[in-house]
């Protein structure tokens, strides 16, 4: 039972005609008398806000609903239709878009009132709002599509907002790299995206291109097809949502304004690969094979950035492998088919992601533009606010208990446990430890300690109220978020993933209740040992440390984009230049060339006959008229 | 008979190209094409004669009457040639090499 | 009132342009009186386009009139839906080029009007002869453009596109006397005649010549890979109005050559070798879209991107299946408004800062914001990105090519990436990093240059949102068009090679 | 019999004067044994009973056209020292015979085949009537096209010949 309600389309369009006004304002006046900030903060926010409030309404009309018929849907228009192919330009609203809808547009409203402060006097000022709604006008697109066409709109709208904003500050080369590189990297998985939906259209497509046909007949999709549609789908997953092999972009991805790191590059467009797999969760669910490679190669990235995260200097670098780490854990989740349990860490990583990184810009104006933490140091008294709030997201970033991060990774990793995963499992708590050192390593470095640097530090103060607001909201979300979810061992009744029930196709492990004291016990002592190591090595004053062996290989993050850069980058240019060097006016014009020099040849062997005299062309009528007469008289004869 | 006629116009015809072939003299060429033309007035006139048809005559006419023409232009571009050149060789006529 | 819009959109431009060449008009008239007459065509192709039907996929508009009877040779026009979108660009582009491009010489404007007026004709002609005759007249006023009015090394660069273009026109007038033949010989009539011709059954080895020869000559204009050496030259040396008439249009005519005159005459040869085309065509947006890259020249680069999309929107035609070759019609027009676009802001940047060279650059988008935008809409609908017109051809595409074959799908794909390597590289150079010191007094678009440019700018963006009417119009003849191959190759047995995703037989 | 000896005594006269055209070195000579060769054929054209043409040739030929290349070579006032070298004369004398042998041995042998005896002649044959009516009938048309061909040979010899030269 699908219900229609024509308002859902207004829910991206909002955003996308803020973007449109805020950018033509932009362009009108950029090069002549500017508009007020606050002009273009209060537009910018407008969008957002009210994408929230009517998330808020679909929200509650599908709770108000019977439990099977938790789905909303708007057809605005025919897309485009040739043969079998029909694409609507659909919306729909079911639990699991639903609970994207609502954080998505909670957060992004939440970081846009941030940027008001964040922004001040930046020369593009109406421009990065245009920008910021730009993008959640895509991210809503992609969580709202009712097919994969319609989401691949909204899934190349992020990417575009993300190269835009990443080299938003373009008169440094290497900003536009970074964006550059995002862009690119994206397109190899939406290679993959595109690919993927080419195999599923001929393969169950023709019937309807939409998730819920495409869910009712997801059985008649064979296996080998089924294998490499989940594949190639989760390629795109990769690109988008930073998973090894396609995970060098993120970090650099902080080379734009910290806003766009909270919002794009930690809380909410990253997780659209997850998001993604959730959504084809039937098709999944049909080729386990598929989600065990996901699930490991979810779990090795989390490994991964980890290491590197123990190495960074940077704060936003540091948080943003914690990002790669988290959604790794994410993919591990979706791929052990504990979909609800992923969403749910996306969920909750949305709350204490964004507030780290809105606590680190805070930090950062503090300082003006300083990044590198070994910079820092002892700024607890002077930024009282921004150091709760960010301890509060360190400890649910950490995992402890009973922080938003634990419930969401505990029911990750119980589920890894549960379904058999034991090795993934194994990791996933090793990383765990991890991830408690490098996010208290921060924190002590940061905001513990002596100045290093005391003049920054003397000039250090809180940020205004418009950037400290949100952090105290994200902060009391990441407190309870968690809550949501809780699972029967602490007396809860997991009503999130109940909540997802309509929308996923997943069964719920049943590993009983030791295994489940085993998970939670796992998790808290992981939790525990990385503090503990992080408090001994960091809580003292400590100077930067000099790296050495795997440390140093770690430090530079085991080579892998000087290696990609070797192995792809540079072979792709110098094929370019031997092809407009070498082959193309060698080889493949060569026939042509040589076709006109044989034509000069011919035309200077030939040149030596045209004397230039009319006696001698005289001479040579006469010559052949002698030699047809020889000819004719031969024949008469 | 009549073939000696042919024979006759045939030998002169042949004597003219042999003076445009080896003469540079721009008169004497002149004048072998001159000759050429006659050749072919006998021809015509001669087989003329054989079918008593008189458009021979009348062709030979045609023929004279373009050979007028041909002469009034050939001596003013000879003159012309001669003021600018100085000269009557042929050779040193070599427009036409590419 | 009148009826024969397609004479009059023939020939009004073409008049209008020889009356340029023998009368002495000065300059500024010669470019009114241009930009009147295109205006003129613009209104009769927008009527064209709205009153085109297209639901039945037949002929609309249609004029005929005998030429030779003993030969069957005859004056008919038509537009159906593999025509319309091209006939509709070739239309409505050219005002632009008068608007922008205000100090060229008489004979400049003059050539534009024939070779727009020669386009629309072989677009229209339903006629083989008619369209050979349109065909090569269109070459003539391109070459004079580039010889007349092109850069430095205009002299080879016109020699080459035209022997090229004509050694391979002449091979298809070849096959095209072939073709009236073998029609007299299996009917006993002299014709033609679209119709008559493909109605025709060819089989042997002359039959695959001919098929051949046709093939060369479009593959030549489109320029599908080996045969692009000319491109980057004459794209290069040609004035920027005409690399955009080449681009945007001119090569667009190849393409519709194969759909309209190769894919139904020759449908067996033609499923035969659709593999290898298709090869060729992947091939060529591979090692066009690679050789981008290192260009140093901006208009060179364009060119090889130019030359790289022409290989994935010919791709459409070899996959033989109504997305795809729908996916080819739409992104023919869609890839006309971007490069366009790209090509016509590119003679822009070129008039104020007399240079092309992309390290003379940089920073440009903070001195000109407007134009920056404009470039960025192009560029990112010449990427294909969904929302802009790019999108849904490429997708169309790369979908059918996923039906043909799974690794020529594969590599098609790749478009993706190559596309936004090179792009972004000449993005990043040219209009962001630092202002390089030569562009301190670089004007932003004038109001003019402004408003000649948003339509087209708008019209990325609608094609792109709203496709559905112009695909309408497309559809019904696409599907007609491939109605005609389906029974041959059934019959032939030589079905597509490719898988079949609904059994699973990878 | 007459004509018969006539016949070759005028075709000897004839070839004679052309030898003289090619072989003389002054044009001046030449142009003088070429107007023997031109009488000689107004003879034999009389021998053929073109009476009208024996008289043009005799008038305009021997005439006109003669007499003008003559007064043209004595206005130029040709020196011995001014006439080109005909160095490879003979070279291309012998050459030319043997190109030109072929051609004339072909035609010859297709004059041979020719019928030997002559038709009886029809009343008025050659005279100014008779082949001024047919010019004026039949042959209008090229007759006046020629007129206008002489116009224009008229108007560019005057146009050319009236240039100031650079010397």
């Amino acid at each position: 039972m699908v219900h229609n309600v024509s308002y859902l389309g207004f829910i991206p369009l909002l955003p996308l005609a803020g973007a449109l006004i805020l950018g033509l304002m932009y362009l009108a006046t950029c090069q002549g008398k500017q508009i007020s900030e606050r002009l273009y903060g209060i537009l910018g926010c407008i969008g957002p806000v009210l994408s929230f409030f009517m998330a808020l309404r679909v929200f509650f009309s599908l709770r108000g609903l019977p439990e099977q018929e938790r789905f909303l849907s708007h057809v605005a228009y025919t897309w485009f239709s040739t043969g079998e192919l029909d694409i609507p330009m659909g919306f729909l609203a079911d639990p699991l878009s639903a609970i994207m809808l609502l954080f998505v547009t909670f957060v992004g409203s939440l970081i846009h009132i941030y940027s008001i402060g964040y922004m001040k006097g930046d020369a593009r000022y109406g421009k990065f709002f245009a920008y910021l709604n730009l993008f959640l006008g895509s991210m809503l697109i992609l969580v709202l599509g009712d097919g994969p066409v319609v989401m691949f709109v909204g899934w190349e709208g992020v990417g575009l907002c993300s190269y835009l904003l990443i080299g938003f500050w373009s008169d440094d080369r290497s900003n536009v790299m970074a964006g550059n590189k995002a862009f690119i990297v994206n397109r190899i998985g939406d290679l993959g995206f595109v690919l993927g939906m080419g195999f599923l259209f001929w393969g169950i497509g023709a019937d309807g291109f939409d998730y819920l046909s495409l869910k009712a007949n997801a059985q008649n999709l064979t296996a080998p097809v089924g294998l490499v549609v989940c594949l190639l789908l989760f390629v795109g997953a990769t690109g988008k949502s930073a998973q090894i092999p396609l995970y060098v972009w993120l970090p650099d991805a902080m080379a734009g304004p910290t806003p766009v790191s909270a919002l794009i590059h930690a809380a909410t467009m990253v997780t659209a690969g997850v998001y993604m797999v959730a959504r084809f969760s039937f098709l999944y669910a049909h080729v386990p094979a598929a989600g065990e490679i996901v699930a490991w190669i979810g779990m090795l990235t989390a490994l991964l950035a980890a290491i590197f995260g123990m190495y960074q200097d940077d704060i936003k670098k540091i948080l943003a492998y914690s990002t790669v780490s988290q959604l790794g854990y994410m993919f591990a989740g979706v791929g052990v088919a504990a979909y609800s349990a992923g969403i749910f860490h996306v969920f909750t990583h949305a709350f204490f992601k964004a507030l780290l990184f809105l606590a680190a810009g805070s930090v950062i104006i503090a300082l003006h533009h300083e990044q590198n933490i070994w910079k820092m140091g002892g700024l607890r008294s002077k930024l009282p606010t921004t150091y709760k709030t960010m301890l509060i997201g360190g400890l649910a970033l950490a995992g402890c208990p009973p922080f938003a991060g634990f419930f969401s990774k505990d029911e990750i990793l119980y589920s890894a446990l549960a379904s058999g995963h034991v090795l993934i499992w194994m990791i996933g708590v090793v990383v765990a430890g991890m991830t408690a050192y490098y996010t208290f390593r921060m924190i002590f470095v940061v905001f513990h300690g002596t100045p290093r640097d005391q003049e920054a530090f003397d000039h250090a103060h809180e940020s205004p109220k418009v950037m400290t607001v949100p952090l105290v909201i994200l902060a009391i979300g990441s407190v309870f978020a968690g809550f949501y979810n809780l699972p029967a061992i602490f007396g809860g009744h997991q009503k999130f993933s109940h909540w997802l029930a309509p929308s996923l196709v997943e069964h719920h492990p049943h590993g009983g209740v030791g295994l489940e004291i085993l998970a939670v016990a796992a998790s808290v002592v992981a939790f525990v040992i990385g503090v503990s190591i992080a408090y001994r090595k960091f809580s003292v004053p400590v100077a930067e440390p000099v790296y050495k062996g795997f440390n140093k290989f770690g430090y530079h993050k085991f080579y892998v984009d000087e290696l990609y850069h070797t192995v792809i980058v540079r072979p792709y240019q110098f094929i370019g230049k031997a092809i407009s060097r070498a082959i193309e006016p060698f080889v493949i014009d060569a026939p042509v060339q040589a076709s006109g020099w044989l034509y000069r040849m011919f035309g200077l062997a030939f040149k030596v006959f045209q004397a230039g005299y009319v006696k001698v062309y005289a001479i040579y009528m006469v010559i052949g008229l002698s030699v047809l007469s020889l000819l004719v008289s031969q024949s008469l004869n | 008979m009549i073939n000696n006629y042919l024979a006759l116009s045939i030998v002169l015809f042949c004597l003219g190209i042999l003076g445009v072939v080896s003469r540079r003299n721009v008169f004497v060429v002149f004048m072998a094409i001159e000759l050429m033309l006659n050749a072919a007035n006998l021809g015509f006139v001669a087989v003329s004669r054989l079918h008593v048809n008189m458009d021979g005559h009348v062709l030979a006419l045609m023929v004279m009457a373009v050979a007028a023409a041909e002469a009034a232009l050939a001596l003013a571009v000879i003159i012309l040639l001669h003021k600018h050149k100085g000269n009557l060789d042929t050779n040193i006529f070599s427009l036409l090499k590419g | 009132m009148f009826e024969n819009y397609l004479s009059i959109m023939i020939f009004v431009p073409i008049l209008t342009g020889l009356a340029l060449l023998l009368l002495p008009v000065s300059r500024e008239a010669a470019r009114a009186l241009g930009l009147a007459v295109s205006v003129i065509v613009v209104l009769l192709g927008l009527k064209v386009f709205v009153a085109y039907d297209g639901a039945s996929g037949g002929f609309e508009f249609t004029e005929h009139a005998v030429v030779n009877e003993s030969l069957g040779i005859a004056y008919s026009l038509g537009v159906d839906g593999i025509s319309i979108l091209v006939l509709a660009a070739a239309a409505l582009l050219f005002p632009m080029v008068y608007l922008l491009f205000a100090t060229r010489a008489k004979g400049y404007y003059a050539n534009l009007l024939i070779v727009q007026g020669a386009m629309i004709g072989a677009l229209a002609a339903t006629d083989m002869v008619l369209f050979y005759v349109f065909w090569e007249v269109m070459l003539l006023p391109i070459f004079f453009m580039i010889g007349l009015y092109g850069g430095p090394r205009r002299f080879p660069a016109a020699i080459k596109i035209t022997i090229y273009t004509i050694a391979g026109s002449l091979l298809m007038l070849a096959s095209l006397i072939y073709l009236g033949i073998a029609y007299h010989d299996q009917s006993g009539q002299w014709s033609f005649a679209m119709e008559n011709l493909s109605a025709m059954s060819l089989a042997g080895p002359t039959a695959t010549l001919a098929f051949i020869g046709f093939m060369i000559a479009f593959a030549i204009k489109i320029p599908l890979f080996p045969f692009h050496t000319w491109l980057p030259d004459a794209y290069t040396e040609a004035p920027t109005a005409t690399t955009f008439v080449l681009s945007a249009v001119m090569a667009k005519i190849g393409v519709y050559g194969v759909i309209r005159f190769v894919v139904p005459v020759f449908d067996e040869s033609f499923a035969r070798y659709a593999l290898i085309l298709a090869c060729s065509g992947v091939v060529g947006m591979m090692y066009c879209g690679i050789a981008a890259l290192a260009q140093k020249d901006m208009k060179r680069m364009l060119a090889f991107s130019s030359a790289s999309h022409m290989g994935i929107i010919a791709l459409g035609i070899f996959c033989m299946n109504v997305q795809a070759l729908t996916g080819t019609l739409y992104q023919i027009v869609a890839h006309a408004t971007s490069t366009g676009v790209i090509f016509l802001m590119l003679g822009i940047i070129e008039e104020r800062t007399d240079t092309r060279t992309i390290d003379d650059f940089g920073g440009m988008a903070a001195k000109a914001p407007v134009l920056a935008f404009f470039f960025a809409v192009a560029m990112l609908a010449s990427v294909g990105l969904p929302g802009t017109s790019g999108f849904i051809g490429e997708f169309l595409i790369i979908l059918g090519a996923v039906k043909f074959n799974p690794l020529i799908a594969l590599f098609a794909g790749t478009t993706l990436i190559i596309g936004v390597c090179y792009m972004l590289w000449l993005f990043q150079r040219v209009f962001f990093e630092t202002t390089n010191p030569r562009l301190e007094h670089f004007r932003d678009l004038t109001a003019v240059e402004m408003l000649t440019l948003l339509p087209i700018v708008i019209l990325i963006i609608v094609m792109g949102v709203f496709p559905q009417p112009f695909i309408k119009k497309i559809e019904p003849s696409a599907q007609q068009q491939l109605a005609a191959i389906s029974t041959t190759t059934h019959i032939a047995g030589t079905a597509q090679a490719g898988p079949n995703l609904k059994t699973g037989e990878l | 019999m007459l004509a018969t000896y006539l016949f070759f005594g005028l075709a000897l006269l004839a070839v004679l004067g052309a030898l003289g055209l090619i072989l003389f070195k002054h044009p001046m000579n030449g142009a003088m044994s070429f107007v023997v060769t031109l009488i000689s054929l107004a003879g034999l054209y009389a021998l053929l009973s073109a009476k009208l043409i024996f008289a043009i040739q005799l008038i305009v030929y021997a005439g006109a056209i003669m007499s003008l290349i003559l007064f043209i070579i004595m206005f130029l006032n040709i020196q011995e020292r001014d006439l080109p070298i005909d160095s490879n004369r003979w070279f291309y004398l012998a050459g030319g015979i043997i190109v030109v042998a072929p051609i004339a041995g072909l035609m010859i042998k297709i004059a041979k085949s020719l019928p030997e005896e002559h038709p009886e002649l029809i009343d008025g044959f050659g005279d100014v009537k008779t082949v001024g009516h047919l010019l004026f009938t039949e042959w209008l048309l090229p007759f006046e096209i020629v007129s206008i061909l002489l116009l224009v040979a008229l108007v560019g010899a005057v146009v050319l010949a009236g240039k100031r030269g650079v010397n």
